[in-house]
């Protein structure tokens, strides 16, 4: 298994489209923002918490596609499948790795992206906090969509419709501790919150996205 | 006898022909005398000005919306677990007929929501949650349709069903966390039905028959018709194989 | 390690294919699977390689013994021939990858890019993963295409030293890989339509 | 006939139209597919006895 989550970091790193692309798209977004909403100082700072994680959110569901689209059509998810590894675990090494690529750069670049939106000083250490807590939950509940879209042809845009609303709980959670921890408010509940939400789709997820793999293998 | 007899398809279509011309009856006959009595028959309320009427539709869809995704979930248990074909299609068939009450509710409640609260939409924690689930249907349709094979679109489209449930209580939970609403509480609620006098009330509670049975006939007219189209790829197929 | 298939029948995309299919497959022996294009060769040894569920019927034998190959050979670009090989072999447990490289004639490619290989050679590689697997029932699902004849020839001999070792396969080829096989025709299992007179049946 | 329903009358009436016309569709589209698969499966079944 550990094989595996070295694999997919190898072609990750060659590729160079895992670390590059979400990165980019997140700076972009993060940069956009101000042009729409009017460079002002205390609008961007109100916002910024919420900006941070929804840019966060959109550029890990870039590469959500990607976790399964490549092994299905070469053929490796089907000799995975018949390997002597559990495809619980496959699932499972798959999102690590997604989320070594995607989820942990976004969050080591989210307190520079925060100083272009103002950010209160107090904030960053939510910011990487929640962020780390956070995403490990994003890039497991997007393994589970991108295995129920494995095997169609147009999958990513059914992909981004699926996965989308399973986020709601996760963007609420992680941006509310930001945001709170910003006003210098008590955050430890959106905080604890959003750790048993990551712990929880860690321990159950996996079951249902092989269970969905296996269904669109057979 | 047992229940799941009627879980075969064969049963299925005899009994729903058989009962469903008396379920349609007494859905037109139930949604006409409660929306006469409740439009026409029923004074205002001292909050409300003559908006109370709008209860009669917000809250019966309301209702509806979320039982028609349970009731999805516990067929898509149900179709799991057993292998019945025409649970895993009344799921399917329920779907649409949960979307357009969800849409029912969040346009009235809008609508409503202008005159009391002086906006038509507030991030209003009931608001949002009937709004996540809107996406929640949009999503489980889109999924029934991606999928050619029947069997693998039943499955998968359960697999998310369960896990979809799962993630809207969770999303009703943090709504609820993230803004605490403006909606009314207690006074419009099933389980404290002193606070509502009898005159909103009964004709209230007919609504919400009609409501239950109209979505009882949807569901079952929809079911024999996915059943139908079951059918008929099956006969096409074996004339490819023949 | 008996490969035993009892009553077997198959289904693609939730139609009956193949029924009533049954053989035994013994240790150092290789069956070929014939018949027309879209009889149900890829599905039977999908079903038996435990991708998808029987439709009825028995498949025993022994637990992780079987390799599946099929069309694609689930390489990939970036990595060298070597990594490739290492990643399967470590997935299935394996260390040792010298004598897959050294069989399939892939040992002075090792360093690389699987991109940079020709078709055939890539077809070689994948066939190279079925020794790193290090199990004994191969099951092979055209495994000569894009092959030339002198690879075709040296993935041969790779099976017949396969067998020789107490190794099986079970091969769906149309052509003669030059070592003894038993050869079994599927075309007298093609599934026939089932009788439909109840509505219950619609779904078959 | 209809109540007077003071000010709010556009609301009221608007909700009463809005979810008139999507149950209306709602219930259309359920028969009008019904009707359309149950045609075609008759057609389907009859081709089928004819070549029995």
């Amino acid at each position: 298994m550990i094989a595996l989550f070295l694999r997919d970091l190898a072609l990750a790193i060659r590729a160079g489209g895992g670390f590059g692309l979400g990165l980019a798209f997140f700076l972009i977004v993060v940069v956009l923002v101000p042009f729409g909403v009017g460079p002002e100082r205390g609008i961007l700072a109100a916002i910024a918490p919420g900006i941070l994680w929804v840019g966060a959110l959109l550029a890990c569901l870039l590469s959500l596609d990607r976790i399964f689209a490549l092994d299905f059509e070469d053929g490796s998810l089907d000799l995975l499948a018949t390997a002597p590894i559990p495809l619980e675990g496959v699932v499972a090494m798959k999102a690590a790795a997604h989320w070594v690529t995607t989820g942990l750069p976004l969050t080591l670049a989210a307190p520079v992206l925060g100083l272009l939106l103002h950010l209160e000083p107090a904030a960053y250490g939510w910011l990487v906090l929640s962020l780390a807590l956070g995403t490990p939950a994003l890039s497991m509940i997007g393994t589970f969509g991108a295995a129920l879209t494995v095997g169609l042809r147009r999958g990513g845009l059914l992909l981004s419709l699926l996965v989308l609303p399973l986020y709601v709980p996760t963007l609420i959670f992680g941006a509310e501790a930001v945001a709170r921890g910003a006003a210098g408010q008590a955050n430890a509940t959106p905080l604890l919150m959003l750790a048993g939400i990551t712990l929880a789709t860690l321990a159950l997820l996996p079951f249902a996205a092989a269970a969905a793999i296996r269904i669109n293998l057979r | 006898m047992s229940l799941w007899e009627y879980a075969n398809p064969q049963k299925f279509m005899q009994t729903s022909q058989a009962v469903l011309p008396a379920i349609w009856g007494l859905t037109a006959l139930s949604m006409v005398v409660g929306l006469v009595w409740g439009f026409f028959l029923t004074p205002e309320a001292e909050n409300f000005g003559s908006t109370v009427k709008i209860i009669y539709l917000h809250v019966p869809a309301a209702m509806m919306a979320i039982n028609a995704w349970v009731m999805m979930l516990v067929a898509s248990l149900i179709w799991l677990i057993r292998r019945h074909h025409v649970s895993a299609l009344a799921a399917r068939a329920a779907a649409p007929v949960g979307l357009t009450m969800t849409l029912i509710a969040l346009a009235t409640g809008a609508i409503w929501g202008q005159p009391m609260w002086g906006t038509y939409w507030a991030w209003d924690p009931r608001l949002t949650s009937f709004l996540i689930l809107f996406l929640f249907y949009l999503g489980y349709i889109a999924l029934w349709e991606a999928i050619e094979n029947p069997d693998a679109a039943a499955d998968l489209t359960s697999v998310l069903c369960i896990v979809g449930s799962v993630f809207a209580v969770l999303s009703r939970y943090a709504v609820n966390f993230w803004n605490q609403g403006l909606h009314q509480g207690a006074t419009l609620s099933l389980d404290k039905q002193e606070n509502i006098a009898n005159v909103f009330w009964l004709p209230l509670l007919v609504c919400l028959g009609a409501f239950i049975l109209l979505f009882v006939a949807l569901v079952l007219e929809r079911t024999r018709t996915e059943i139908r189209v079951r059918r008929i790829k099956a006969l096409i197929a074996r004339e490819r194989m023949a | 390690m008996d490969l035993t298939v009892q009553d077997l029948a198959c289904a693609r995309g939730g139609l009956p294919v193949l029924e009533g299919v049954s053989f035994t497959l013994r240790p150092g022996r290789a069956l070929m699977l014939r018949g027309p294009n879209g009889i149900g060769k890829t599905t039977l040894l999908r079903t038996l390689a435990g991708l998808q569920p029987a439709l009825s019927g028995t498949i025993s034998a022994p637990p992780e013994a079987m390799a599946y190959a099929a069309h694609a050979d689930g390489l990939k670009p970036t990595l060298s021939v070597e990594e490739n090989l290492r990643f399967w072999a470590r997935v299935f447990g394996q260390r040792d990858i010298a004598r897959a490289l050294d069989e399939f004639n892939l040992t002075e490619l090792a360093h690389r890019p699987a991109q940079n290989l020709s078709a055939g050679q890539k077809r070689r590689l994948g066939l190279a993963r079925l020794l790193v697997t290090g199990r004994p029932i191969w099951v092979l699902d055209e495994p000569t295409v894009s092959l030339d004849a002198a690879s075709v020839a040296l993935f041969g001999a790779a099976v017949a030293q396969h067998l020789r070792m107490g190794g099986s396969a079970l091969i769906a080829t149309h052509i003669h890989l030059g070592f003894e096989a038993v050869e079994l025709d599927l075309t007298p299992f093609r599934a026939r339509p089932r009788a439909m007179d109840r509505f219950d049946e619609a779904f078959a | 006939m209809i109540p007077d329903l003071g000010k709010y009358a556009g609301a009221v009436l608007s909700s009463y139209a809005i979810t008139l016309v999507l149950l209306a569709a709602l219930i259309g589209l359920s028969l009008w597919r019904a009707a359309r698969v149950r045609r075609q499966l008759d057609e389907v079944e009859a081709r089928r006895t004819r070549d029995d």
